[in-house]
């Protein structure tokens, strides 16, 4: 518990610390953040070996006091927080394109992630009302970094952020009045499948889906998203949007009643094959580069949510681990699309996706990291996003008349192929190549596959990350 | 010991970085598949790597793995050699090394896969890098050819992964490949497996990239894709096929066996036929693998057919792909060669040692090969057709004579060129292992021994003493027939832009000089559709207030 | 319950619903705030009816004062056109209306059962109050049996001055100070600053607390601004960062200190628990009131440089 | 129907009521005041659920109060980034 408290503060007063002395050094930011990472790593070991733990704030006893639960996921995802923290804050400091250097990037990006991992810890329904507003606020002023053409789209998302705060907020009231405790493994205990629950229950969902821009609540991340610094969206895509869901999946998977869960889960994952068909249609059509990563990342929550509403409805514990593989991977792959959107996009001087004639000539292995992240967002083996597919389809392969849900991944599937091969086929066209107008940074080329890398990477250590995931023994 | 298997693959895949970095190197990366050499003699026990997939193992099962994994590391190694000396001067040898390395690992990883997850792997990781050898040279048409490749080879890696799943399926869950042979396949597993696999092997009619891609790379690349590569595909149908007894197992296959024989006696003549249109001598040499990869699949058509005992049957196709791969090799590393440099005399005699091999001289593997596949197709319940295999050895005489002609055709002018001596090894050595090799091997030397029988020497002569008249006549006569143009239709590349002017153009405004033309697409209405949609989410802020009110709405009543 | 008091409750509620219905549908944006604030200090007076001081005072400071402040700055930087532009009534008023009042019966069907049942929390408060160091139960839920909650708001309030840092000037608009105004704000800040401290001191036994006094403050700190008596507050003065992000660090600090002795991550040792809350009050209440203050007067470049 | 009953719907009420100005409304102060009304009503929600019993539950205050400087926060960035935001519509 102590290194996951660490990972915790660590963040947190280095964003103090860089406020106070008006600091804009990147690289005490690298060195904080790779001593969060290996914090977060300890506490995975820890984990592993000691199994969950918790932690009472103030040392009070349970019903009174906020509790820290450090289970196996909550460890990965510190993990996986800190790496893309990590690997962005080495982008901004070193990219001649990233506009964040001159700016509050720094503590502002340290306190999105200490809130960040204030959330994976915490278990409290009010706890996370107050670490999703951190997260909210911190999230649109790095949306508004990048100027005045960002004003509105960081407007927009502000409003129905508080917006969808006070929504989930109620629901939480009405949890409170009806069982009158706030945190969630005790709730677990005591819920019972009336009115009040229920509407409860989905006022908290509705809310959390708006904040994680699950569809039909996705309108306004496109924009946002597409408008922040490279590095920003970046973070926004792999990290910001996964805070909610991880809320939605405890609420679900611990604190509701199973009638409910079962009652709910077919909405959500309804829910999610719509996102799946029409955000990845809108990334096929959309004629902004960074539009279609962003309504990728619409779509990709839709195999999240697919996962989250199954395994609700089914009551099947094994696809929480194709959520969170879902979540690890689709992290990964967006950090590595969006550093490489963004430097193509810097350099070639057009956000047009029809700038990219050719680039695969001029700017090859910033294509190439675009080209290996799609390839797992498409699904393609061994990367991390196939297997995530996989866990998925498998319960389904067991029942026949489970063949809507496959067919649904299908054409999802099919649709993420379409739109990660328009931008490929556009690159590979040779004949005209557009030529930059800037000379691009080689150095973040190769920061921006590397995750893209990794994610492959997850194939080879499958084994662990599903003990890890699941908690089952090996 | 069992990990010693690792270092098959993981040698090549640890080369690519030192070559990065390292770039003066590239005159060893050559001996990158030398481990494999003394590992199929050693033979450890199977590597199972449960952290890596569920059921990942690696190793070798049976003597036919045994082979493939010793032959193909040896026509890499001197294919490897030739390269060596051919890309001293390339200013993007790096390049061709590091897919080189890739395709290799990837080909090797394939041979040891004891499950259908690391065979796909290799087969992918091959399929896909082999794109960098092919479009290597960057003229038009490799690239035209690369692009060609590229399409079919992902849309056979889909269909062999859905194949791959339903087989997993089918399976249980189980991956191994034992067990896959031990299960009943469904008609759609079949179809998808046939073409994922045949896209590769290149049979026909999926053959149409093949005549493209392969005389397109250079040199050493064509050997190593027309003698190593393609066969993925055959072993992939050997090793995902169902092979065990018992009626509910082989129904389905079996019922499918003859159409499999069908398709290939119909590319082994195709392939001869549409090769001697060709003036060109590696195209010519493409079209004869077409041809024999249909010999190959008749192969898996006896398997499937199950008149013919499995062991047999494995111990034929390792002779065959052995024989074919190191004698296709040897042709296409000469005939690159011959398009540099002029051979002399002692070079000529070496070449057609290969040549004569193919067309089942006696004396050479051709001659066990052919001889062999006679055998067991007369053994087999397609004994009637029998027949077509010995027209068919004619028709293989006529095409590598003709390629040998169009090789000869094709050398510069001048005195002969002594050559590099990397190459002279690599390229005599895979010219020699056509007579040589039947002495060396005991199994081969057995069978090689059987066919100089009487009747098995007739055999083998009276069609190649026939195509030798044929030879003879079209020489003395000289037919000028004008076919050339009935050679150069192929609707594969042709497809092929079209797809991609298709894909590339659409988005991209037409040539501005051109004027202005209002032209109402089909599809305007749709066009309109959609961006009445997106106006209606103009603005975020309402529209997800009313989307959230509606669906409170929605749950709650 | 009595009927002089269904008739206060009654008034009280319908005065708040009427009020809220006029701020959104009244035609003028500058008098849809005033009603706003309007709202507000019936608000406080509902928690005040409701038992709840605490929330009053906090309330009438932060929820009316400081927002309709905020409102009506921001009013002043609209431009005119903005100002002018009125809110048409289009067609979708009467679905959307329709529409919030079915959502409201449905909300009515799960509050319906709540009045008779109970929290878990309320005898625990009551259990551990007397380890709790301090007399008055809200400040030992904000302070100890809930501190991580109060040290994240905090960060909120911290982090949306950050975010305001991040935007670019925008036109400043600071009308001459009026001289009534000056004279009565030389009374009324030493005024703030004296009941701020007390509502600061008083907060450990009686309602009050670092909030409402922070809140106060700022109020007073704003009127000697607006009037011109206060110099800029740059965020480039060290002692102002200090000031603002003191609140946080000495939270930080005090919480990580107790996980080091042994105590738990932000719980206090025996006999220490009074002192360290009042410590860590006294920097909440300076950095809440710096931090308020710049937020709600401080010009962008004042804030940025 | 008991005092608390009669705030729990009151609560209700105004929140459902801050939706229908976040449905309606298109001006960005208007938004913010209705997301401003909208938390009113929760806060009052909580307030009602806070007088159930004898002594009023101070975890709930505690709450409210927390969720009160978290609106102001929220609600003075939103109105500097909407002024921010119309003045560029302006120019």
């Amino acid at each position: 518990m102590t290194a996951a408290l660490i990972a915790l503060l660590l963040p947190l007063f280095t964003a103090l610390c860089l406020l106070l002395l008006r600091s804009r050094s990147g690289v005490l930011v690298i060195v904080t953040s790779l001593l969060t990472l290996l914090a977060a790593a300890w506490s995975l070991y820890d984990v592993t070996v000691n199994g969950p733990q918790w932690l009472e704030l103030g040392d009070w006893p349970p019903p009174l006091a906020i509790r820290f639960q450090l289970q196996p996921i909550t460890a990965l995802l510190l993990v996986f927080s800190a790496m893309i923290h990590l690997l962005v804050a080495v982008y901004a400091a070193g990219s001649q394109h990233s506009k964040t250097r001159y700016t509050d990037f720094w503590p502002l990006s340290c306190l999105l992630q200490g809130s960040l991992n204030a959330l994976w810890l915490s278990g409290d329904l009010f706890n996370w009302y107050v670490t999703l507003e951190l997260l909210g606020l911190a999230a649109v002023a790095l949306v508004a970094l990048s100027g005045r053409k960002a004003y509105g789209p960081a407007l927009n998302y502000l409003l129905l952020s508080l917006g969808a705060s006070l929504v989930y907020l109620l629901g939480v009231a009405l949890a409170y009045g009806r069982y009158g405790v706030l945190d969630i493994s005790l709730l677990g205990a005591m819920t019972e499948a009336d009115t009040t629950t229920r509407i409860a229950w989905w006022l908290m969902t509705l809310g959390l889906m708006l904040k994680a821009a699950l569809w039909p609540f996705h309108l306004w991340l496109p924009r946002a998203h597409a408008s922040a610094p490279t590095a920003v969206s970046a973070l926004l895509s792999a990290l910001v949007v996964k805070g909610p869901l991880f809320i939605l999946w405890r609420l679900w998977s611990e604190g509701a009643p199973t009638e409910l869960a079962v009652e709910a889960g077919p909405v959500l994952a309804v829910a999610g094959i719509a996102a799946l068909i029409l955000g990845g249609w809108s990334a096929l059509r959309t004629p902004w580069l960074k539009s279609l990563v962003a309504y990728s990342t619409v779509a990709q929550l839709g195999y999240a949510l697919m996962a989250l509403g199954l395994l609700m409805y089914w009551q099947l514990p094994a696809l929480d681990a194709a959520l969170w593989l879902f979540v690890l991977a689709h992290g990964l792959a967006k950090a590595s699309m969006f550093l490489a959107a963004g430097e193509l996009q810097a350099s070639l001087g057009s956000k047009r996706v029809s700038a990219l004639r050719g680039t695969t000539e001029t700017m090859p292995v910033a294509m190439f990291a675009f080209a290996v992240a799609g390839g797992s967002l498409i699904g393609l083996p061994p990367s991390g996003g196939f297997l995530a597919k996989w866990l998925l389809l498998e319960p389904m392969f067991e029942t026949v008349n489970h063949w809507p849900w496959v067919v649904g991944i299908l054409l999802g599937t099919l649709i993420s192929a379409g739109y990660v091969f328009r931008v490929v086929a556009l690159a590979f066209d040779r004949a005209d190549p557009v030529p930059p107008d800037f000379s691009p940074d080689r150095f973040a080329h190769w920061l921006a596959l590397l995750p893209a890398l990794v994610v492959w990477g997850l194939a080879l250590i499958s084994e662990p990350l599903i003990h890890w995931l699941t908690g089952v023994p090996l | 010991m069992a990990w010693l298997w690792l270092l098959i693959p993981l040698t090549p895949l640890l080369l690519v970085p030192i070559l990065m970095r390292w770039p003066k190197l590239r005159s060893v990366v050559w001996l990158a598949p030398l481990p494999a050499l003394p590992l199929a003699f050693m033979r450890p026990d199977t590597l199972v790597l449960p952290g890596l997939w569920p059921g990942a193992q690696l190793g070798i099962a049976d003597g036919l793995s045994a082979i493939l994994l010793l032959f193909t590391a040896a026509l890499w190694l001197a294919a490897g050699l030739c390269a060596v000396s051919g890309h001293a001067k390339d200013p993007h040898a790096r390049r061709f090394w590091v897919f080189w390395l890739l395709s290799m690992t990837g080909n090797l990883l394939l041979i040891l896969a004891q499950d259908g997850a690391s065979f796909y792997v290799g087969f992918t990781l091959m399929s896909l890098s082999a794109f960098g050898l092919v479009i290597h040279n960057g003229t038009t048409e490799s690239r035209r050819a690369g692009r060609l490749y590229l399409q079919l080879a992902i849309v056979g890696e889909l269909l062999l992964f859905m194949g791959l799943m339903l087989r997993v399926h089918e399976a249980d869950g189980s991956m191994l490949l034992t067990a896959w042979q031990e299960t009943p396949a469904g008609l759609p597993t079949l179809i998808c497996l046939l073409i994922g696999f045949g896209l590769k092997a290149g049979f026909w009619p999926l053959h149409v990239w093949l005549p493209a891609a392969h005389p397109a790379a250079p040199a050493a690349a064509s050997a190593v894709l027309s003698g190593a590569m393609i066969k993925a595909g055959i072993i992939g149908l050997w090793r995902f096929m169902p092979r065990g007894s018992g009626e509910e197992v082989m129904s389905l296959p079996a019922s499918v066996a003859p159409w499999l024989l069908a398709i290939g006696l119909i590319s082994a003549f195709y392939g001869v036929a549409v090769g001697l249109l060709q003036t060109r001598d590696k195209t010519a040499l493409a079209y004869s693998s077409v041809s024999q990869m249909g010999y190959l699949l008749v192969l898996v058509a006896l398997l499937l057919s199950q008149s013919v005992s499995v062991e047999a049957l494995g111990l034929l196709l390792g002779f065959y792909v052995v024989h074919h791969g190191l004698a296709k090799g040897a042709l296409f590393l000469g005939a690159g060669m011959a398009h540099e440099y002029r051979l002399s005399r002692v070079h000529w005699v070496l070449m057609a040692l290969p040549a004569v091999a193919l067309a089942g001289f006696p004396l050479t593997t051709g001659a066990v090969a052919k001889s062999l596949l006679k055998d067991q197709v007369g053994n087999s319940a397609f004994a009637a057709w029998e027949i077509l295999f010995y027209v068919g050895s004619m028709a293989t005489l006529l095409l590598v004579s003709r390629a040998l002609w169009l090789i000869w055709r094709s050398q510069p002018g001048g005195p002969p060129a002594t050559m590099p001596l990397p190459w002279k090894l690599g390229w005599g050595s895979l010219c020699l292992a056509a007579p040589v090799l039947p002495w060396l091997w005991p199994d081969l030397r057995v069978a090689l021994l059987d066919t100089l029988s009487l009747y098995g020497l007739w055999g083998l002569m009276w069609p190649l003493l026939l195509g030798a008249v044929v030879i003879a006549l079209v020489v003395r006569f000289n037919p000028q027939w004008h076919l050339e143009r009935l050679a150069r239709y192929q609707p594969g590349l042709v497809l092929s832009l079209r797809l991609r002017r298709w894909l590339q153009t659409r988005p991209v405004a037409r040539d501005p000089m051109l004027p202005e033309r209002p032209v109402r697409m089909p599809w305007a209405g749709w066009r309109n559709l959609e961006r009445r949609w997106n106006r209606l989410g103009r603005d975020v802020v309402q529209v997800s207030a009313w989307v959230m009110a509606l669906g409170l709405l929605w749950v709650l009543l | 319950m009595s009927l002089h008091e269904w008739m206060l409750d009654g008034t009280l509620g319908l005065l708040v619903l009427i009020l809220a219905v006029a701020v959104l549908h009244v035609r003028s944006l500058y008098i849809s705030i005033v009603l706003f604030i309007a709202f507000g200090l019936l608000l406080a007076l509902i928690w005040a009816r409701l038992g709840a001081p605490d929330l009053a005072l906090a309330e009438a400071a932060i929820g009316a004062g400081l927002t309709g402040t905020l409102l009506l700055a921001a009013y002043g930087r609209v431009s005119e056109r903005r100002r002018k532009a009125e809110e048409p009534l289009d067609w979708h008023a009467g679905p959307a209306l329709l529409l919030s009042l079915i959502i409201a019966v449905i909300l009515m069907r799960a509050v319906w059962p709540l009045p008779d049942l109970d929290s878990a929390l309320v005898p625990a408060v009551a259990d551990q109050m007397a380890q709790s160091g301090v007399g008055h139960p809200v400040t030992a839920v904000l302070l100890s049996f809930r501190a991580w909650d109060t040290l994240l708001e905090l960060l909120v309030l911290l982090l949306a001055f950050m975010a305001v840092r991040q935007l670019l000037p925008s036109l400043p608009r600071q009308p001459e100070a009026w001289p009534l105004l000056q004279a009565w704000s030389r009374l009324l800040a030493p005024l703030s600053v004296l009941i701020g401290g007390y509502l600061l001191w008083r907060g450990s036994a009686d309602p009050g607390g670092a909030f409402q006094a922070g809140a106060l403050l700022a109020a007073g700190a704003i009127l000697l601004r607006l009037t011109g008596l206060l110099p800029a507050l740059g965020w480039h003065h060290f002692w102002i960062r200090a000031l603002i992000l003191g609140g946080c660090m000495v939270f930080l600090a005090i919480g990580v200190a107790g996980y080091w002795l042994g105590t738990g991550f932000l719980g206090y040792a025996d006999g220490w628990a009074g002192p360290l809350i009042l410590l860590i009050e006294v920097f909440a209440t300076l950095s809440i009131a710096t931090t308020l203050t710049l937020l709600v007067i401080g010009e962008t470049r004042e804030v940025r440089e | 129907m008991t005092q608390v009953l009669f705030y729990l719907i009151l609560g209700v009420c105004l929140w459902a009521l801050g939706l229908y100005g976040l449905l309606r409304l298109k001006e960005s102060i208007r938004r913010i005041i209705s997301v401003n009304i909208m938390g009113s009503g929760v806060f009052m929600v909580m307030v009602a659920l806070a007088a159930r019993s004898e002594d009023p539950d101070p975890v709930m205050h505690a709450l409210v109060v927390t969720g009160l400087v978290v609106a102001i926060s929220a609600t003075a960035f939103a109105l500097r980034l909407s002024v921010a935001d119309v003045q560029e519509d302006d120019q």
